[in-house]
């Protein structure tokens, strides 16, 4: 397959990382086996450039990768982010788990990445039928810190406003507390605690996650719907006021729940009670590292 | 970036002069403005002591059409018509319950994205000083003018975020790159009064007098304003201000349009000047003798 | 170690059965300073209140983590209480306001998952505040007892 | 394996009235690892605690619960009684049956089952508690004081008659702060120079007292006990030990009407090289180094060299970084008043007759730039009507602070009297919104400018001051008569707010104590605790912690200094053992432990291999400054973090013990 503009782009600037020895690894997208899918891929020569590639089937957060020791180890590294990943580099750093020195953020313009499930169906056109929800409320769809962007080359995505973006959130929300209680102890029932949805996120980077601490053993392991549901509450709370929204839980999720659905709602309320949204300012103090006097207080007597 | 214009009643009413010597202006500059299709009143006069959600969806009702329209900015001649615009803007901003309820009103979105401009924003922000600079033509010097702000440009200084609110400095800016002297007097953001223009006469024309006779006190040829409510003020009242103080003023109240306009070489007539109650006349001679 | 097996045949004293609606227990987290000595005040003034409340005493709001909250609701409590210093008087100068944005979300999050909110309950009684304590009890007391649901059951086995 | 004994107090018919304690001690004595159950009339007596220690020592007891009355009332007498027999007095937990249940609960029923219940609890927390030592911090004693005004001063003057050395670090060339700038002060009217030279002097020529001026702090790290501090000392140029203070160098000095002077607000100039004031201690000049010719023109220029006979103006002079270890601080850095310039309607700035207050105080001080005489800036005429307006930037949100800055009513009052005492026939007017005036001998002063010296108290804003005919024209309001009124005034005087020191939030930072929004240093607590920062060892004094005057300064400084020579009396500073333990295996370092920690206790520690390569960064808790509170272990999401007493696994035991 041809090389894009982007493609020639994104080459040459990892080549240039590289041959320069301003990074030791660069972490990007080639095209995989299936046109339809695109694939992780790290480079340490800058001969391998060329295999790097970005399109709409560019979906995995490859931020994910900035939290493993084997990568870490390379010191300097170079990555390509679209705009939803790049928060979460810019969460990473927030967070100490990253120095703004050690990465080169080679930042892709992105106009929205096809939907998995589609996508392997053979759909190949950005629309707003076709795209993930977390694209049609993407904000920065230009990333909003980077060392070198890569404009895109697509046309931009069209919204009618036909299509609602987690509209179940306004459903639920509007729901009985049974009523929301059926739902997700129905979505919960079908966890394995296989704990994808933590090895997926770019954030959920504790070499001890809390539900492996057994001394005391505050969320019950077992894969029953408790153990579930604890599991299942737990992680949302630990990534309230963090998540980024990549929607790589979800995705990862093989029992499908929707666990976008959570991220989104506590990123909205979080936003509406304490104006604070995640990974938009590697200068801002996370919203669990600071207090107002004024918060919310109206739920306390 | 398409430029959205307002122009409100006054515009195309009492103070055509402005709405004219604007376009003038505008044209030689080859500066494009698009007109909001379809707009309404800005709620200035009484909806927004009367009730304050419409004071809200009135402007938010404009805005969305220029935001639907593909502006990015819009360009609000009149003060108080900017005023609204902004208030209101700044009221969706920030508050979400509020918006909710205007766009459900409106059946339209709105993004607050827009950015609102008053016409001296617009002058030095959007067209800039270069630009302005190169165009004058007829360099008005020895002349000295007067700038009026009044109350709407600048306060209040929270929402509107223009200019020093108690010394503002940005139409005497304009006014020095036409090569006139920009005159420096107390009362430049006093109150005219124009709240009071129709139910009480009397406390018009004495704060309206406060103005001008402070600013003739400091030696003024002319005024300049960019607020229609502020020259009906200052214009109209002027000859009654004088028999009633028994003090001649005789000072030309222009827009700050009409000014630049001058100073580009645009004919006189063609920017409206002869549309004022208080004639130019001596002040266009003097320009003349310059050249 | 201790395990519930040996407790439970061991333990005779007049025991609530498994399901508590009708005499819930209610688990109250209470910082040491402020409302842990307001309930002492309310012990001093021998004022009476709703005897289902079980306290635990922390140092501070800061420490009460809301793993606690679920924590209690997975042994069977069918209301949690968090209680501690007022704003601005945390003996630890900031622990009630770190918390209160945790317990903010926290709540949110739950009532999103389908706990009912009334079950959860949060305030300030400052040392002084014995009656706000004593009404503050009787009333979630009372609240719990009314309630229908058992919208905590995802905690706890059915 | 646990041996925990349970002793139930009868607490006379208090508990036992209620609570059936012979069920509570059956029950107990059902628990595994409870090996010995009693209960007793009065646990607190002294045969109540003897039998506790028997009991400890009989049964080698691991714990001891006591289903008694509140913690609060009797958790240290138990926690001594067990020491004593060689327990830690950790390992005493308190179930509260008294004030939690036989005092407030009626059915003895249902009031036993909550005994028991709480006394499970205990006892499930007892078997885990871990030792807990307390901490004990080493002392280096000798003192910092940061800001060598009123309040800086008094600080170190009592620290040092204490007998403990200290450091005074000032920032200006001399030591005397806002004070020495004041002429005449409320409400006694005795001359500010006159009460403050005098404790200058002390200062400077106390034994114990090390003085560093024209200095600042660079750096502080370390905690209670042992802060290291670095102490920037700038370049003076002039050799201080040589000087004598005489003159002849700034005499000689060209530059002698190009430079505003400091100190007396911009109203008069200075040379480059200069002294503040004639009463500066020390009285050795400092070399402006930004107007100096010498400096600007490539050495030329060298006349203070020439003149000076000991020779000791030497332009070589490098900044200086001085070293010291102290055992505790205290932040004295004072006020700044705020910039007026967004008042645009009064003119400061633009009218030269519009000055503020402290500009007012230069006009009136016999060492001022008129000697004395009030003058006006703009042509040197002495007014006859001045405006005084108070509240300019104070209680006010929308433009300036919403908080009262406290001096301003009572330094109007002054200035009106004293302009009456100076000026015969004058007359002043004063717009306030209230007059504050609660200490003592405060509100007759106010009302004796009112009535025997004539001064117009005006209760209303001003909106807009402009010149007319050489007149300054001052509109405002007279609420009390619903009139607007309109003043032609010789001179306007603002009572312009005050706002800390610029640069204290930056200092803050690094002391690691926390500020308020504005920046004024915040207490520990704001009733009990007024002269302690949040930080263990770092105290606070003077106007730098909000708006007070010169007694209230004077007594702030003092109990800073109190606070230290107690601090000091000991060898070692000892804190609760209570404190907040790091798991280093698992601690990931994201620092929200470090970020909701209120005592700075939180810093990063590096783990490096024998080679000194980083293996890893993780948490470190200062058992200094910890105070146990736990936030830390509310943030951590991995639970690598404890806080030792409340720890999670005894919370957890404590809850399933509840378990249904």
């Amino acid at each position: 397959m041809a090389n894009t503009k982007t493609d020639e782009k994104l080459q040459k600037i990892a080549k240039d990382l590289l041959e320069s020895g301003e990074v030791s690894l660069v972490i990007g997208y080639a095209k995989g086996s299936n046109p339809q899918r695109m694939r992780p891929l790290f480079i340490t020569k800058p001969e391998e450039a060329d295999k790097l590639s970005f399109n709409h089937h560019a979906v995995q957060d490859l931020a994910v990768f900035l939290k493993k020791p084997e990568v870490k180890k390379f010191g300097k590294i170079g990555i390509v982010v679209k705009g939803c990943d790049e928060k979460a580099v810019n969460a990473l750093i927030q967070e100490y788990q990253l120095s703004r020195e050690n990465i080169k953020i080679i930042g892709v313009e992105c106009n929205g990445v096809i939907r998995q499930n589609l996508a392997d169906k053979g759909e190949t056109g950005v629309s707003e039928s076709t795209v993930y929800d977390k694209c049609l409320i993407c904000e920065e769809h230009t990333p909003v810190l980077y060392d070198f962007l890569v404009e895109s080359e697509e046309p931009k995505l069209n919204l009618s406003g036909s299509v609602k973006p987690y509209a179940k959130i306004e459903e639920l929300e509007s729901m009985s507390a049974d009523e929301k209680n059926a739902f997700w102890a129905k979505e919960f029932d079908k966890c394995i605690k296989c704990y994808a949805c933590r090895q997926a996120c770019p954030l959920c980077y504790c070499s001890r996650c809390i539900v492996e601490k057994n001394m005391p053993q505050w969320i019950d392991t077992n894969s029953e719907e408790t153990g579930n549901a604890q599991w299942n509450l737990i992680r949302a709370y630990h990534l309230s006021g963090r998540c980024i929204g990549c929607g790589e839980c979800e995705r990862a999720c093989p029992v499908n729940i929707p666990l976008m659905l959570i991220n989104e709602k506590m990123a909205r309320d979080i936003n509406n009670m304490f104006g604070y949204k995640s990974g938009l300012d590697i200068n801002a103090k996370p919203v669990f590292g600071v207090f107002s006097e004024s918060d919310f207080n109206d739920f306390i007597k | 970036m398409k430029l959205a214009y307002y122009p409100g009643c006054s515009l195309k009413g009492t103070s055509f002069e402005y709405e004219v010597s604007l376009l003038k202006i505008l044209e030689a500059m080859n500066i494009e403005i698009k007109e909001i299709p379809d707009w309404n009143c800005c709620g200035a006069s009484a909806a927004h002591s009367i009730n304050h959600n419409l004071a809200i969806a009135l402007p938010a009702r404009n805005l969305a059409i220029a935001e639907k329209d593909g502006c990015e900015s819009v360009l609000a001649p009149c003060a108080a018509c900017s005023n609204r615009l902004k208030n209101a803007d700044y009221e969706l901003k920030n508050d979400d319950i509020l918006k909710k309820k205007i766009t459900d009103s409106l059946e339209m979105p709105y993004d607050s994205k827009m950015s609102i401009n008053n016409m001296l924003e617009f002058l030095i922000g959007t067209v800039g000083k270069d630009k302005i600079k190169s165009m004058v033509k007829k360099p008005l010097s020895g002349l000295k003018v007067a700038s009026y702000y009044g109350c709407l440009l600048v306060r209040p200084p929270k929402v509107m975020q223009f200019d020093d609110p108690e010394n503002p400095v940005t139409m005497d800016e304009l006014v020095a790159l036409t090569g006139a002297e920009p005159v420096d007097y107390s009362f430049k953001t006093e109150c005219c009064g124009a709240i009071n223009s129709l139910s009480k006469p009397d406390v018009v024309m004495a704060l309206t007098g406060n103005v001008l006779y402070d600013i003739k006190k400091h030696g003024a040829d002319l005024v300049v304003v960019a607020c229609p409510l502020c020259h009906s003020n200052l214009d109209v009242r002027q000859r009654e201000i004088e028999r009633k103080y028994d003090e001649k003023l005789g000072l030309p109240v222009l827009f700050i349009t009409e000014l630049l306009g001058l100073s580009f070489g645009i004919d006189p007539k063609d920017l409206a000047i002869d549309g004022h109650m208080v004639a130019a006349d001596k002040v266009l001679k003097k320009i003349d003798q310059n050249i | 170690m201790e395990d519930k097996d040996v407790k439970k045949e061991e333990h005779g004293a007049p025991k609530i059965s498994g399901d508590n609606s009708n005499d819930p227990r209610i688990i109250a987290f209470v910082c040491n300073w402020c409302t842990y000595s307001g309930a002492d005040l309310a012990g001093t003034s021998r004022m009476k209140y709703s005897d289902n409340v079980r306290v635990i005493k922390l140092p501070c709001t800061g420490r009460i983590d809301p793993l606690f909250i679920v924590e209690a609701f997975k042994k069977g409590a069918k209301g949690v209480l968090v209680s501690g210093c007022h704003p601005g008087d945390c003996h630890y100068t900031s622990g009630n306001y770190h918390s209160r944005r945790k317990y903010a979300t926290f709540r949110d999050l739950l009532g999103y998952l389908g706990v009912d909110l009334d079950r959860v309950e949060f305030s300030w009684v400052s040392a002084s505040e014995g009656n706000k304590w004593v009404s503050i009890i009787n009333e979630f007391t009372d609240k719990i007892k009314s309630l229908p649901g058992k919208s905590t059951d995802i905690f706890t086995k059915k | 394996m646990s041996r925990i004994g349970v002793f139930v107090c009868w607490c006379g018919s208090n508990i036992a009235g209620t609570v059936d304690v012979e069920k509570v001690r059956e029950e107990a004595a059902k628990i595994p690892g409870v090996v010995s159950a009693l209960d007793y009339k009065y646990m607190c007596s002294d045969p109540g605690q003897n039998s506790l220690r028997n009991i400890i020592k009989e049964k080698n007891l691991t714990g001891v619960v006591l289903a008694a009355c509140s913690p609060h009332m009797h958790e240290n007498t138990f926690r001594k009684a067990a020491a004593k027999e060689g327990l830690n007095p950790y390992f005493v937990e308190i179930a509260n049956i008294r004030e939690q249940v036989s005092w407030v609960h009626e059915d003895k029923e249902r009031a036993t089952a909550k005994a028991v219940d709480l006394m499970k609890m205990m006892v499930e927390k007892v078997k885990r508690d871990k030792p807990i030592e307390d901490v004990r911090v080493p002392l280096n004693k000798k003192a910092l004081v940061i800001g060598g005004g009123i309040a800086g001063i008094q600080a170190a003057l009592d620290i040092a008659n204490g007998g403990v050395e200290v450091i005074l670090v000032e920032k200006e060339p001399s030591i005397g702060g806002r004070m020495i700038q004041l002429d005449e002060t409320f409400p006694t009217l005795d001359c500010s120079s006159c009460i403050m030279t005098p404790k200058m002097v002390e200062a400077n020529q106390h034994p114990n007292i090390k003085l560093y001026t024209y200095s600042e702090v660079e750096d502080i790290s370390g905690y209670i006990g042992n802060f290291k501090v670095k102490i920037k000392k700038k370049a003076r140029s002039v050799v201080e030990k040589d000087c004598t203070g005489c003159g002849e160098c700034w005499n000689a000095c060209p530059m002698h009407k190009n430079v505003k002077s400091e100190f007396n607000v911009q109203l008069s100039e200075r040379t480059a090289i200069y002294v503040p004031f004639p009463q500066a201690v020390p009285l050795v000049p400092v070399l402006d180094r930004s107007v100096c010719l010498h400096f600007k023109k490539g050495g030329k220029c060298q006349k203070c060299y020439d003149a000076c006979g000991p020779k000791c103006i030497n332009f070589d002079l490098q900044d200086e970084i001085i070293e010291e270890t102290v055992g505790a601080i205290v932040a004295s850095t004072g006020y700044d008043l705020m910039d007026t310039s967004m008042y645009g309607e009064y003119g400061y700035g633009k009218y030269k007759d519009v000055i503020s207050g402290l500009q007012f105080e230069r006009l009136l001080s016999a060492s001022g730039p008129t000697e004395g005489v009030i003058k006006r800036p703009s042509d040197g005429k002495t007014p006859q009507t001045i405006v005084f307006v108070q509240c300019v930037g104070s209680r006010d949100p929308e433009k300036g602070v919403p908080y009262c800055s406290k001096v301003c009513c009572m330094y109007t009052a002054k200035h009106a009297k004293l302009f009456a005492h100076k000026v015969h026939g004058s007359q002043s007017y004063v717009f306030y919104i209230d007059i504050r005036s609660t200490s003592k001998g405060y509100e007759e002063f106010v009302r004796g400018t009112m009535e025997q010296d004539g001064a117009i108290y005006l209760r209303g804003r001003v909106s807009k001051i402009y010149e007319d005919q050489g007149k300054l024209i001052v509109k405002g309001a007279d609420t009390l008569s619903g009139n607007q009124v309109e003043i032609a005034a010789d001179m306007v005087v603002l009572a312009t707010g005050v706002i800390p020191k610029k640069g204290s939030d930056k200092l803050a930072q690094m002391l690691g104590i926390s500020y308020d929004k504005y920046g004024f240093f915040t207490e520990s607590h704001p009733k009990l605790r007024p002269a302690e920062s949040s930080t263990a060892g770092i105290f606070l004094a003077g106007m730098a912690q909000g708006p007070r005057d010169i007694p209230e300064s004077v007594v702030s400084g003092s109990a800073a200094a109190s606070k230290i020579l107690g601090l000091f009396s000991k060898n070692e500073y000892e804190v609760e053992g209570t404190i907040a333990n790091v798991n280093e295996a698992t601690c990931v370092a994201c620092f929200y432990c470090q970020r909701v920690c209120a005592y700075n206790a939180i810093s990063k520690k590096e783990i490096k291999d024998r080679s000194g390569k980083l293996i890893k960064v993780v948490a470190n808790v200062n058992p200094g400054l910890c105070t146990g509170c736990g936030a830390c272990v509310n943030a951590c999401f991995s639970k690598s973090i404890d806080v030792k007493g409340f720890m999670d696994d005894q919370i957890y035991a404590e809850i399933k013990a509840l378990a249904i």
